[in-house]
């Protein structure tokens, strides 16, 4: 099955490709389930004038905020952003562009890309600025807008586990927009906490099948925490 | 007397009926949860994909691939399922989350809500908001009755951009308990100790008051 | 957690306001992963001018072919069907009616339909039968047709495990259409193999996760094979 | 000579990259399964729902839950992954099998094909070949050149009711192998034995026949 070995030893040979002016899909909710490592090496590379579509944009100094410190993109497709000073920065410079899309529309975008569906209509964003421009048309009396897919020139993607032919399984709600994001990259590059052996996933649990996944690369991963609550009463 | 943010949570709790699948915005609506009575049980959707999201974590179990739509570490019911983000909307989306409860920075007789942007502010996003209020069979929005400056947050029409339109059908602030029908807001309960003429005066929209206006209860 | 314990213990309290000339949407491929017991039950309960949306139509005395010996279903939305006698003499006959609609169409109706997506455009059927009278639009030069979704008055799933909250897992190939029929149902009702209890499912690898689900009843299945194929040569 | 159905499939097979997702339809394209070279590698994708298709099952192996699209009992290699019919669609429609080959009762120069229905014949359905035909990035489509009658199956336009449009670029018959470009067939390849005036006098539709034609290998 050598031809269904995805798996590289190096950041080089899983960004290979990435060049100035690509769209780039990343998965990740906040700073939970994010690529840590492609991420730092898109930084590494420069690469420049990128579109990001992730839900967020991470913080000053880590996640998605490391491309913002040499002004490494141009455009964020998001549903909520500004959690970093830099941002806000750029931002109001006019460095940075965004586009707010509503997390569960964007989340339907990914996966339409994916899937072959170039639009589809959502009753989201109807009557808002989301709907300005926008066609309208009515299914049983309400009103609905069409949205478009995403892809991505690449998709980043936060996994567990995956094997070698880039079966994925994702832990908790590190899940969140990972396995959408897997399937609408043309390239897609997975970094996983453990690389497992064909067999060890159980067919029907693996929740991104390995048609989607071109490289995988073990990453090591910081996690960290951008709200910690803790229960103050004894359990 | 006005309502606490703890009294609004315990009304909206209220609400709930025994096997009502809901989601809590930030906040007071979050707070409701800690008001659900003993004789029923809820389960609470969090949309970055968890149902049946459970109290905060110990020190022991922080973990950081658990977390709620707010980025807070939570943990998870016995029972729960954690699902992608698409699957998170399609059921919000497709009306299988019975009740949302979000707050709002203003909404009006035609059950419009402005809850997300403020023009010269700078705009972090939606988030789900817009999602949740176009699915939800059931939304109730917790609010002050009035801003911090005194002025009414239920309007005839909404003058900050729309978070989604004619969508509301409750709304519980410090204040009272109204409907939205017909173009008007429609008094249904007020808090204890509260007239219906403060009432009236803090309700820019239109209101109407049936004969007969109960006071909350707790 | 009285509210949401969905487990009943008879077919009739399962099937309980399914009335004539509702539509009904069933899980299965084949005779792969049906819900045996609760067609069998339809058949009893005599309920005439059903619409049944399922990829096929069982076979003569099994599976929704029981339901054309009493002619109870006068539309079939469908990929494939034909495998009974019975279906192909009402058809002729014109007692029933019907829709064929392309497999990946009919699942992702289904999808659409429990996610609150009134309508998407594909490309599958494009300038076929199935696309005559269809809106067509161009994205990215190419042309697509807008297919609208389904829901259903009732839904019938045929799953592996669920525990009594409704979370559902479904075994090999039986997963097929169910978790899609599963989220389209006004009412959504489960046969399974074997309750758990809750907790037993791992969070993530749950297929439908409770709150799809209304009813679920424990059944008895014969899993009928449609086509045994078995290697001839030691392996 | 013309091939036979194997010879077909073997040919079909010398298609496939290591590396390569494939569907196979019924019939003569499920044999190629049989020819794939001992160096190279593909994943079936069958379409109701497996990714890894194995092969048939052993008495014992035999599972009901385990059956392949066309409803055969089938094994699951090591690391398949099986999902659900919308899932399985999504990677279909979405471009990310690589090969579908499925059989035709016409082709045309403009790359229609009509595979699923005779009027006048009772319609079984379409099953999930129009979605196949729309979504795969390269579809090889493998026939006889002519029917039972001698009638060409390689036309102008195609007479039959289409499953697809434009979607055609490659056929296999048991005389040819064509590509289909710019409104004409080209032919590639003929098979052994087999000559251009033969394969010309057999398809209807419009025919380039470069100066070298290549012999099939096997």
């Amino acid at each position: 099955m050598a031809g269904f070995n995805k798996v590289v030893d190096t950041y080089e040979e899983a960004l290979a490709g990435l060049t100035d002016s690509m769209t780039v899909i990343a998965g990740g909710f906040g700073l939970c389930g994010i690529p840590e490592g492609l991420i730092a090496h898109i930084k590494t590379m420069g690469v420049k004038d990128l579109t990001v579509v992730s839900n967020n944009c991470g913080v000053d100094g880590f996640g998605l905020g490391l491309l913002l410190e040499d002004k490494q993109i141009s455009k964020m497709v998001s549903s909520y952003v500004g959690e970093n000073a830099l941002f806000e920065k750029q931002l109001l410079n006019g460095e940075l562009e965004v586009e707010l899309t509503p997390q569960g529309t964007l989340a339907e975008k990914m996966r339409a890309g994916g899937a072959g569906i170039p639009a589809f209509y959502t009753a989201t964003g109807y009557g808002t600025p989301v709907g300005e421009g926008k066609e309208v048309k009515e299914f049983n009396g309400r009103p609905y807008i069409l949205e478009h897919a995403i892809t991505g020139d690449f998709a980043i993607v936060k996994a567990w586990k995956a094997d070698k032919l880039g079966n994925c399984v994702f832990r908790h709600t590190a899940q969140n927009f990972n396995p959408m994001a897997a399937t609408a990259g043309k390239i897609t590059v997975v970094e996983v906490e453990e690389i497992v052996e064909p067999g060890t996933l159980s067919p029907s649990e693996i929740h991104t099948p390995g048609i989607y996944v071109n490289r995988i690369i073990k990453g090591e991963f910081e996690k960290r925490i951008e709200r910690r609550v803790v229960t103050k009463e004894a359990v | 007397m006005a309502l606490t943010r703890d009294q609004i949570a315990m009304r909206v709790a209220q609400e709930f009926k025994d096997g009502d699948y809901v989601n809590l915005g930030i906040g007071i609506p979050t707070l409701a949860a800690n008001y659900v009575p003993e004789d029923i049980s809820v389960m609470l959707q969090s949309e970055n994909g968890l149902l049946g999201m459970g109290r905060y974590p110990t020190e022991e179990e922080v973990d950081a691939d658990m977390i709620n739509a707010g980025k807070e570490t939570v943990t998870a019911i016995t029972g729960a399922s954690i699902f992608n983000s698409a699957e998170s909307f399609a059921m919000i989306r497709g009306g299988h989350v019975d009740f949302t409860v979000l707050g709002a920075f203003e909404v009006d007789v035609s059950g419009n809500i402005a809850s997300w942007m403020i023009p010269g502010k700078l705009v972090k996003g939606m988030g789900g908001a817009m999602d949740l209020v176009a699915g939800a069979k059931n939304i109730i929005v917790t609010m002050t009755h009035t801003d911090k400056h005194g002025n009414s947050k239920l309007l005839p029409a909404c003058t900050l951009p729309l978070t989604g339109v004619n969508c509301i059908t409750r709304i519980i602030t410090d204040l009272a308990v109204l409907s939205v029908e017909d173009g008007a807001f429609v008094l249904q309960e007020k808090a204890p100790g509260v007239s219906v003429d403060e009432i009236k005066e803090k309700t820019a929209g239109k209101l109407i008051v049936p004969d007969n206006v109960a006071e909350m209860s707790f």
